[in-house]
């Protein structure tokens, strides 16, 4: 596992997707891939930054651990945040993302992007710490 | 990469030229450019998006902004976004409430 | 209908606590009745200015209307935010409520307390404003 | 009202004596003191409420966020909170997982 601290700050954000860029290069994700990745991880990183340590005046780094196999590229969130569980919420549906612009509620975008956007997405609360995984499969040519 | 974005308001038409990446920091600065439309006679919104390489939901966030905040009669033209950002935008069901065009004037 | 305004800042939050105790106490409202109209526009305000505002970038005020009459205080936020209804979220049910605290996520325990702290509460979205109502009813002695 | 706060750690025992109001703004103050236990072997986190004239939802994050981060061994104790906060935590079902008291040692 390669590991990476970062500011939980938006600034950071940046960052964040420029060394999600490289993980990608490295396990030799394609370019659609790599972009849906890093949309994904920056939407929940935002999250963590926003609602998990900014909202409540919390001051602390998040981690990106990472690990390239064979057949997949497996990036993990870790954050010191009260537990939030991404996928407790219900996402918004069908309906919901055909309504005009000017009625729609606003939020519940960036989970759902992420869903959609990675092969795999899981959350788990261990040892204090929210981790959000990510994985994405590696086509071999 | 940072972001920039240029402004032209002509006549009712309000254009703005988007560079970099539109995150949740950068949609910020894009979220205080609609702002300052608001209560102006604008009827048309162009986003010239050519040059921007990433757009979270936090640009999407300022569309559905801009239309509430300007007027729902506001047409909003999406000029060549690149084809990762249009996903997101269909994904999202956001391509329903704008336009995206080659060019504008059409 | 009176009205002030307030920069739309948590540091707002405090002052705006006090001017509702004059109101309530204006329109003759008990303590305990007081206090759950400062806790019902503290958590909408909050909220107010957490997602509405500084989230995305937004400097804006929000203003305080009001209006008391024989049988009620009304109290209106309105704000300059993009359009949100907080009664169009679920809120907590009983089964969540009753969670171990260690199993429990932390969101929605604000509109939850606004909404049964008062005798009305009402939302609309009018020129391009955010209106968030809240009644009181006056007991008179 | 302004909002202070004081720790005082003994043994296994972190007693914090809440005065003022805790809304949004002051319960970072307050988390920052919770942050500053995690890590320590706390068993009992004592609470002193009867200075504390207001509590929002803001302050009962901050509770639930002691027991995710001390760890659920945790035993909170609240110490003669005001008959309306106690309405609150009752309300909001907390009162399942932290003990009110009117002092401790019991
Ligand atoms: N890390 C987190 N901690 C606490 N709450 C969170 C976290 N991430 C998301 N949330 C909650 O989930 C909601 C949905 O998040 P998201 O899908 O990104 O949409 P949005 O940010 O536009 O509301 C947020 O509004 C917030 O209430
Ligand atoms: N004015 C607002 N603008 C946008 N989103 C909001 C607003 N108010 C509340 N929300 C959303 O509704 C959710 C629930 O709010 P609330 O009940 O106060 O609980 P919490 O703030 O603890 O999550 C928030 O997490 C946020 O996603």
């Amino acid at each position: 596992m390669e590991s990476k601290s970062f500011p939980g700050v938006v600034d950071s954000l940046d960052e964040l997707r420029a060394y999600v860029g490289e993980l990608s290069q490295k396990a030799g994700l394609a370019k659609k891939a790599t972009y849906s990745l890093k949309l994904a991880i920056d939407e929940i990183a935002t999250n963590i930054i926003l609602y998990g340590y900014e909202k409540v005046g919390l001051v602390a780094d998040f981690k990106v651990l990472s690990e390239i196999t064979d057949q997949e590229l497996i990036v993990i969130l870790e954050d010191e945040a009260a537990a939030f569980d991404p996928l407790a919420r219900e996402i918004p549906d069908e309906e919901d993302l055909t309504m005009a612009l000017e009625d729609r509620e606003i939020g519940g975008l960036g989970i759902f992007l992420t869903i959609k956007g990675v092969d795999d997405f899981s959350y788990e609360y261990v040892d204090g710490k929210n981790r959000n995984t990510f994985v994405m499969n590696v086509i071999k040519p | 990469m940072a972001f920039k974005i240029e402004t032209v308001i002509e006549e009712q038409t309000a254009r703005m030229t988007l560079h970099g990446e539109l995150d949740s920091l950068s949609a910020r600065v894009f979220m205080t450019e609609i702002e300052k439309l608001s209560g102006q006679p604008i009827e048309v919104l162009v986003l010239d998006m050519e040059d921007l390489d990433f757009m979270s939901s936090a640009g999407l966030r300022v569309l559905i902004f801009s239309k509430q905040k300007i007027g729902t009669h506001l047409a909003i033209y999406i000029v060549k976004p690149q084809e990762l950002i249009v996903d997101t935008l269909e994904k999202t069901g956001l391509h329903h409430s704008v336009t995206i065009v080659d060019q504008y004037p059409v």
